[in-house]
């Protein structure tokens, strides 16, 4: 007989009464995350996983949940499908949740398999493509939401008018072209035209794209890249006498930026939309948030994944404790305790409704402006608001 | 998969006759057809390397090309086996005319040769490099030798007695499992000689087969060619410059110089034509004189 | 041809070289002969045993010819002087070699060479991918440009051919037009020893008589040859010393003519004799093939 | 007309960083016959050393130092690995170096962490106008750069001993040696310019308008394969020729992606490698490679 | 790639040359009657054959078959004992081993270096993914043709696999890469974008290899990857033994001779060209079936995956392995893709790696850092990779230590 004989023990009691399921003991609560921590998004995992954990030490400290300790396990698969794939299927046996999933290829890969184990998963992608799940809990605002708001925003305040032409620079892969689904909507409804070009992660230098849109006699260009071409974009276009607002999706900037040569150019007219509070924000709770985090990792570089990774923990820590009072621990039990929530948090981030999952839990962003004084380079320039646009926009699923 | 390995594939599942009666080599016994050379130009970027040669190789004999270094005598012999294409004439062999297919259209036509620097697969054993000669009598493709279908084994074991045979009396018997890298020039030489008759040729081309041999194994390797026409019955076109060789074992001899033709016809008589003399032999290989005897 | 024409100790017999008397192993080493001295010489080849107990003396000035069987060791023997016996995997394990009294056992190519010791190596080897012109030009490398002008001049006058051709690949020249190129490449750097490995290899008889004088030319000019020869006429009569190698040890040694003279020699390294009477001794080929005269294949 | 004028110009300056990337791998290809995989990595440690010292020593004597500093490495590359591997095939060797590339790269991401690091140039983002067109500066430099470097190799490797001696050492290492070529100096001269060359195009890969050094940064160097390769593995010309083509292939393609929708967004990437295929098919060895001369 | 080499290893000779000594050196001076030196007069061939005495024999019959039969057993045990990661990692190595050995095919045995491995691994399962759902061909039907077609496509390159050489060759592959990225990101119908496909589970015989229905075996829940194990296992078998009989065979001293001097294949009778695409064909076959499975394990196709790093890591592991060697393309399959597995497992055990995030190497660097280093170590140190290394150890063993020596040269050429 062997270790596997007898089926992976689903809904076992335990002595409190407590229902449980895979990674639920009598005394500890695993949860993991799956993350990048040596690929191209390694700032963002690391300051998400330390983050994390400075909650769940905290929330340890505060005596765990349903009297069990939370136990985080940190996979790092780089930015590699394979390893991501193989990551999951060894944590996912041992987890009660997953608390940060970076990378949507790799999440798209294992979509059905998560729904499958009903294995509450919060990724670190913000996708169309990842709703539709009830075991994915997209936070926040997707990418297309944050666009239309965007566009929304440009009209409102940079003067575009029906009939304007805007550039929208994307990534290749989900995030770039959810972003375009939204930017099309919002000028559709606008009268406005989309000069698109798409590009690689790979590509570095922006002058073909700039010159395109010079061509086309862009008025604005929204940006929906990594902080590199951000950077190229912003530089070139203001260099080669394109001076227009551009306005980017919350992974289009990293402070890092306003380091190299590019910097005054981001100053300059560049924003981004973001369902995440700024840390620079003045709320208690996120400077209670930057406090903490600076005492337990000093020096280290305080930029958006701090408050997502910490919401993230947040929701999941949420779900649990509303499973306990169910006295239901199970994997199920979890999710309808999770999926109970309406109306969630604030102080990081936008509030969110959690009862949809073939919705965004959020349709109202922050739009932000790089600052080289401010905590993690970026200050708000326009409160939160969910625009006309968003509102009624029908969110296309999977 | 590709053409080819179809090819193969059938020709697998009905063998040409069943593999007792039929031979697998060249199907006629009656000796090899004779080889004309007509008028055969071939030109390289400033040179013209050959200048309308023609000569004819009778059925069985051996023939020589001799001339200095240089003279076009290699370019010959890859055009026969379609290494070169001809810029014009035509080279006949019974039926087919050679100077239009390429070097593995040729070989299945029973032309085998060897090569003035040695080419062999050093990381080969001997019978490896052997066995490859069997390639145009064998069949075995891609899917026959993977799924290792009887047919293919039952080739393997017969072509490998044969290759044993060919070995033994080629010199190289007993070094058949050594890689050839490791064996001296002169024996590299052998298992050249031995890899084209294992192709079972009805034409051999043998570019200085004894180059880089002492005045014993020369003659051992002249016997050894004798042997060959006479046993095997192949006709033999042969390139040296041991004049002692060429007179000893020739049946004609054609010289070239600076690509044309200079003389042609019977050892003797071309062996004094002063042309050859002032162009080739210098005092060098005078009748009765022993190759270079001092 | 008469290759021993006004030079002395050719012929041999008249003049006895000292080693004629004292076996090879006793002779103690001379360092008064500021030519080539190889003492006890042993060759492995990883397991491969090529040489073993080789004593040879190349004086300054003299030509020194090397016979033997294929697989002898004489090509080994060459390496193991120019020191490109790592490039096989070989190694000098025993004995010394010693070039103008300074030890060359273990040095690297190149340092032989700037001590002068050109090597032709076996089968050509020419740069197959560069022109004719600059394998000369690489054969020059180790020397300056005046005297590598100078040397261009006589190796081109000594082959022609290699003029005409200066500008094509030397991979597309033929099989002699290389092996002139591999010989003019060496004699560009002027060697004060130079390593021939059968320098007549596919050469046209004529050609091979061209050599042969050459190598009496520079000879004459002062460089001593150390001479690898199939053809033993030609090597016998251009040394004055000659030894034999037989599966990797000294079977004879001595005086060129000599040898020329044995009939052991005339017949296994000349091959000199109707073919009837008397044979190759012992190599059983002949029979063999008698033996196993294969039938026309016919499965 | 403008819009074709800019994006042509544009093309010709990212060719010209392709072409500076092309050279080193010619270097190599030329002196060892090998294909260099480790290039990309050398480039790396060179950019990142420029980056970290100029604040400290200036942009000059920063630029020396990334030169020298990738010089060793690729000595030392040559030095500690190539020469002590064994390997009768050229294939495996590349392959070897593509181990060693994973090496450094590994090693050099690392360090730079995820910082986007500025290589401290004097030219800054200041652009050159013609007329309707405008360039940046540092391509401007980049392409006199490349030009005169290429030209200085075209000389050197068919007037000097050092040139000769380099491509018989990549023919045949044991006749070289027989000529007096003392191996080691030279394929370790090649491998040690080779990373100076690698430094240098670091400058201008990771100046502006790139953002900066990162660990992205290696990424670029793959383009320079086709660049390398369409040119002629083993021809200095070759190498800008290609680096051109690529450079302004791609550029084209992504400027008029709109009008070349059908064949789907973001083909600029794809396009050089399409045109490579296309030249291989009429000339198996490249623009200006020398091909195997072929004989028995 | 395919420049002939001077000589072959070494190590690859016979017993030494003191077997066949010849009696000291005559008296010098006077030469000596041929009685005297009997051995002086045994021609080269004759007398250099006992100096080459390679004794090619190899590990007893009924050893062999004892060692095989252990491996079955264990292969079929893991899945009743092992947990699902380290199955789905096996499952992994398996199919890395398919297409190593397809990509060793290649690249050892015939010396057409190819960079574009990837691609056909993409058209494999893409393939496999759109022929099930779209066009509904039975599933096992589906996963042929998917072979198929990787075949067709990689004959649709044979006028370049035909043509080109070496780092041309090489290189030019690499446009695989890269178009056929750019193809699977934008053919959405068929490819599904970025997003990629979910994959039909294969059904065999009634047998679906998926988590439902459930199965249970001796007690022991068999999952998807339960059951794939064994189709794993079957198909790299039988593709490590095709593959070995056409190197053992008639194509592969083709290929090999191919390799080492191409225009003496011809000249042999080898159809060289058409030769050079059949092998890149047949190459493409196995990195097909080696998509195939993956995706079955994947369960969803991603165009990510099929990037440029895999293509290099095949390399690798066919070096690691040994070149040329069907043994030798598994064993650098399996430490290719079991190494940063291991390694990101038991991250917290090991020394010298730090937790991730933490300042130190992590786990996914250090096993970078290893990958690397094993590629160069095994050039440096091991001539004839793993491959190699395991017939000296298994010679050693076998107190056979004489023929070890002619052990991997051999080995790893054929
Ligand atoms: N592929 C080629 N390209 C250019 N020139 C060539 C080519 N092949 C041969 N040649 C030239 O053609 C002439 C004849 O060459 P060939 O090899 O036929 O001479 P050969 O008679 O074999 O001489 P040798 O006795 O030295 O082998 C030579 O001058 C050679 O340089
Ligand atoms: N690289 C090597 N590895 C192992 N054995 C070798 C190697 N090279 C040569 N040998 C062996 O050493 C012995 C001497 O070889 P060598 O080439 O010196 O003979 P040779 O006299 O030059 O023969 P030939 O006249 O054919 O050139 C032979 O038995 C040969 O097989
Ligand atoms: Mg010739
Ligand atoms: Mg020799």
């Amino acid at each position: 007989a062997s270790g596997k004989a007898t089926g992976g023990g689903a809904g076992a009691a335990s002595g409190d009464g407590v229902a449980t399921g895979p990674g639920v003991t009598a005394t500890t609560v695993t949860v993991s995350a799956l993350t990048d921590l040596t690929g191209p998004y390694a700032s963002f995992g690391k300051s998400q996983t330390q983050a994390q954990q400075l909650y769940f030490d905290q929330a340890n400290a505060a005596g765990g949940v349903c009297g069990r300790k939370y136990e985080l396990v940190v996979r790092d698969h780089g930015y590699d499908t394979q390893k991501a794939v193989a990551a999951y299927t060894e944590v996912a046996p041992k987890s009660a949740a997953i608390v940060q999933f970076i990378g949507s290829p790799m999440i798209t890969a294992l979509k059905r398999r998560i729904d499958g184990d009903k294995l509450l998963t919060i990724p670190m992608a913000w996708a169309t493509t990842l709703l539709g799940s009830r075991a994915i809990q997209v936070t926040g605002t997707t990418y297309d939401i944050d666009m239309i708001n965007a566009v929304e925003f440009l009209v409102k305040e940079k003067g575009i008018t029906s009939g304007d032409a805007i550039g929208h620079l994307y990534f290749e892969g989900d995030y770039g072209e959810s972003s375009l689904n939204g930017s099309k909507y919002a000028a559709g409804k606008l009268g406005l035209r989309i000069v698109e070009q798409k590009i690689k992660a790979t590509d570095q230098d922006m002058s073909a794209q700039v010159a395109a849109f010079k061509a086309a006699g862009v008025k604005a260009v929204l940006v929906s890249v990594g902080p590199r071409q951000t950077a190229s974009l912003v530089g070139v276009s203001l260099a080669k006498g394109m001076d227009v607002p551009f306005v980017g999706s919350n992974s289009a900037y990293s402070p890092q930026l306003l380091a190299t040569p590019a910097g005054p150019a981001l100053l300059k007219d560049f924003y981004y939309v973001s369902a995440g509070t700024p840390v620079s924000a003045t709320n208690p709770a996120m400077q209670k948030l930057v406090a903490d985090y600076q005492a337990k990792y000093p020096g280290e570089t305080l930029d958006s994944g701090v408050p997502t990774g910490w919401s993230a923990a947040m929701i999941v820590d949420e779900a649990m404790k509303k499973a306990c009072e169910a006295k239901d621990l199970t994997r199920e039990g979890v999710l309808k305790a999770h999926r109970s929530q309406s109306s969630f948090g604030g102080d990081l981030g936008t509030p969110m409704d959690f009862t949809f999952f073939d919705k965004p839990a959020s349709r109202s962003s922050y739009v932000l402006k790089p600052d080289k004084a401010a905590l993690g380079g970026s200050v708000i320039y326009k409160e939160a608001e969910v625009s006309e646009l968003a509102k009624d926009y029908p969110v296309p699923v999977g | 998969m590709d053409g080819l390995t179809r090819r193969r594939a059938a020709s697998v599942r009905h063998p040409r006759g069943s593999a007792r009666d039929q031979p697998v080599g060249t199907p006629d016994s009656d000796g090899p057809p004779e080889l004309v050379v007509s008028e055969v130009t071939v030109r390289f970027a400033g040179l013209t390397a050959l200048d309308a040669v023609s000569f004819t190789v009778a059925p069985g004999s051996v023939h020589a090309l001799i001339g200095p270094n240089g003279a076009g005598k290699s370019t010959c012999f890859n055009v026969l086996s379609g290494v070169y294409r001809a810029a014009s004439g035509s080279v006949r062999f019974g039926g087919a005319e050679l100077t239009s297919l390429r070097p593995h259209q040729v070989a299945a036509l029973g032309v085998a040769r060897t090569f003035q620097n040695i080419a062999l697969s050093p990381h080969l054993t001997v019978r490896d490099n052997l066995m490859l000669g069997r390639h145009r009598l064998t069949r075995a493709g891609f899917v026959s030798a993977g799924l290792r279908l009887p047919s293919a084994r039952r080739e393997a074991v017969r072509h490998g007695a044969r290759v044993a045979e060919i070995a033994q009396f080629a010199g190289v018997g007993d070094v058949l499992p050594v890689p050839v890298g490791l064996l001296p020039y002169g024996v590299q030489k052998r298992v050249e000689l031995a890899r084209a008759l294992c192709m079972e040729p009805r034409l051999l081309l043998l570019d200085e087969p004894v180059a880089g041999m002492n005045g014993g194994e020369r003659r051992e390797m002249a016997d050894l060619i004798q042997a060959v026409r006479d046993s095997l019955g192949v006709s033999i076109l042969l390139v040296e410059h041991d004049m002692g060789m060429v007179m000893r074992i020739a049946d004609a001899v054609t010289v070239l110089d600076f690509g044309r033709r200079i003389a042609d016809g019977p050892p003797e008589r071309v062996q004094r034509d002063p042309e050859v003399i002032r162009a080739y032999l210098g005092d060098f290989g005078r009748p009765s004189d022993e190759h270079g005897e001092a | 041809m008469s290759g021993d024409a006004g030079r002395p100790g050719a012929g041999g017999p008249e003049i006895e070289s000292p080693e004629t008397a004292v076996p090879e192993a006793a002779k103690p080493a001379t360092p008064e002969t500021e030519g080539l001295e190889i003492r006890g010489l042993e060759v492995r080849y990883g397991p491969v045993r090529a040489l073993r107990g080789v004593d040879l003396t190349v004086p300054r000035g003299a030509v020194a010819a090397v016979l033997g069987a294929n697989g002898a060791g004489k090509t080994t023997l060459l390496r193991a002087v120019s020191g490109t016996l790592r490039f096989h995997r070989g190694a000098i394990t025993a004995g010394t070699i010693t070039f103008g009294g300074a030890r060359v056992d273990g040095a690297p190519a190149a340092e032989v060479v700037r001590r002068g010791v050109v090597q032709v190596p076996e089968g050509r080897r020419v740069f197959a991918r560069m022109t004719v012109a600059e394998n000369l030009r690489a054969g020059a490398l180790a020397v300056p440009g005046r005297r590598a002008a100078a040397a261009r001049e006589r190796v081109l006058e000594l082959f022609p051919v290699l003029a005409e051709r200066a500008h094509q690949r030397a991979g597309l020249l033929s099989g002699g037009e290389q092996q002139m190129l591999a010989i003019g490449r060496a004699l560009m750097a002027g060697p004060s020893l130079l390593l021939l490995d059968e320098p007549t290899l596919g050469l046209a008889p004529m050609m091979a008589a061209r050599i042969a004088d050459t190598v009496r030319r520079i000879n004459a000019q002062g460089t001593s040859v150390l001479l690898v020869e199939q053809n033993a006429a030609m090597a016998l009569a251009l040394a004055e010393r000659a030894y034999v190698l037989e599966v990797g040890e000294l079977a004879l040694s001595g005086p060129a003519a000599e040898l020329a003279a044995s009939d052991e020699v005339r017949r296994r390294y000349l091959g000199v004799g109707a073919p009837d009477t008397d044979r190759p001794v012992g190599t059983g080929l002949e029979e063999r093939a008698e033996r196993t005269r294969p039938a026309r294949w016919t499965a | 007309m403008a819009v074709f004028l800019e994006l042509l110009v544009n093309g010709i300056s990212v060719g010209a960083v392709y072409a500076l990337i092309a050279l080193g791998f010619v270097v190599i290809f030329k002196a060892t016959e090998v294909v260099n995989f480790t290039h990309a990595s050398l480039l790396l440690a060179g950019g990142y050393v420029i980056a970290r010292l100029h604040p400290l020593v200036g942009f000059w004597a920063a630029l020396a130092a990334g030169i020298a500093a990738a010089a060793l490495v690729g000595a030392l590359v040559e030095f500690l690995i190539l020469r002590r591997a064994h390997v009768g095939s050229r294939g495996v060797l590349a392959i070897v170096t593509i181990g060693v590339d994973i090496l450094l790269t590994t090693e050099l991401t690392r360090q730079i962490g995820t910082e986007v690091l500025a290589l401290g140039d004097p030219w800054g983002d200041r652009v050159l106008r013609l007329g309707p067109v405008t360039v940046a500066e540092t391509r401007v430099v980049a392409l006199a750069v490349a030009a005169a470097l290429i030209a200085a190799f075209l000389l050197a490797f068919k007037f000097t001993g050092w040139g000769v001696a380099m491509r018989a050492t990549a023919e045949d290492a044991e006749t070289a040696a027989l000529m007096g070529v003392r191996l080691g100096r030279v394929s370790l001269g090649a491998w040690a310019v080779a990373g100076a060359l690698a430094a240098v195009a670091a400058l201008f890969l990771c100046v502006f308008p790139t953002p900066g050094l990162d660990r992205g940064t290696t990424a670029a160097a793959m383009k320079a394969f086709p660049a390398a390769i369409l040119g002629g593995l083993d021809s200095t010309t070759g190498a800008l020729a290609g680096g051109l083509i690529v450079g302004v292939t791609e550029t084209l393609i992504s400027g008029y992606q709109s009008e070349l929708a059908f064949l789907g967004r973001g083909i600029g990437d794809a396009a050089p490698f399409l045109v490579m295929i296309v030249i291989l098919l009429l000339r198996p060895s490249g623009l200006f490679g020398t091909k195997e001369p072929v004989r028995v | 790639m395919s420049e002939p080499t001077p000589a072959p290893d070494m190590s690859a000779s016979g017993t030494p040359v003191t077997d066949t000594d010849t009696p000291a050196a005559p008296a010098p001076g006077a030469p000596v009657p041929a009685a005297s030196t009997p051995g002086a007069h045994i021609p080269a061939h004759a007398s250099a054959a006992p100096a080459y005495g390679v004794r090619t024999r190899r590990v007893s019959r009924p050893v062999r078959a004892a060692l095989w039969a252990v491996l079955l057993a264990v292969a079929v045990a893991v899945p009743f004992y092992l947990e699902g990661f380290w199955l789905q990692t096996g499952l992994f190595a398996m199919a890395a081993a398919i297409g190593a050995i397809g990509i060793n095919l290649l690249t050892g045995a015939t010396g057409q270096l190819s960079l574009g491995h990837a691609f056909f691994l993409a058209v494999g399962a893409y393939s496999y993914v759109y022929l099930s759902s779209d066009l509904g061909l039975p599933t096992p039907l589906a996963a042929v043709a998917a072979v198929a077609v990787a075949g067709v496509s990689g004959g649709l390159f044979s006028p370049i696999a035909g043509r080109l050489k070496g780092a041309y060759l090489g290189i030019a592959t690499l446009a695989l890469i890269f178009v056929g990225q750019h193809i699977l990101f934008n053919a959405e119908p068929v490819t599904g974008g970025f997003n990629g496909r979910p994959v039909p589970p294969l059904e065999l015989f009634g047998l679906v290899f998926a988590d439902t229905p459930e199965l249970v075996v001796l007690d022991v829940p068999f999952g998807s990857l339960e059951r794939l194990w064994f189709l794993g296992i079957a198909l790299l078998a039988g593709a490590a033994l095709f593959a070995r009989g056409v190197l053992r065979g008639r194509p592969g001293l083709a290929m090999n001779t191919i390799r080492d001097h191409e225009i003496a294949a011809g000249v042999m009778g080898v159809p060289v060209a058409r030769y050079r695409a059949g092998v890149f064909v047949l190459s493409s076959m196995y990195g097909g079936l080696a998509g195939v499975l993956v995706a079955l394990v994947f369960q969803q196709v991603v165009p990510d995956y099929f990037g440029m790093p895999l293509s290099l890591d095949y390399l690798a592991m066919i070096v690691i392995g040994g070149l040329g060697s069907v043994a030798g393309a598994i064993a650098g399959a399996a430490f290719v893709s079991l190494l940063p597995q291991l390694l990101t497992r038991y991250s917290d055990a090991l020394p010298l790696v730090a937790e991730p995030g933490s300042g130190g190497v992590s786990p996914a660097e250090a096993a970078r850092i290893l990958y690397g280093a094993a590629v160069v170590a095994v050039v440096l140190f091991l001539p004839g990779g793993l491959a190699g290394l395991a017939t000296r150890l298994g010679r050693v063993r076998l107190k056979e230590l004489r023929w070890a020596k002619s052990a991997p040269a051999q080995a790893s050429r054929r």
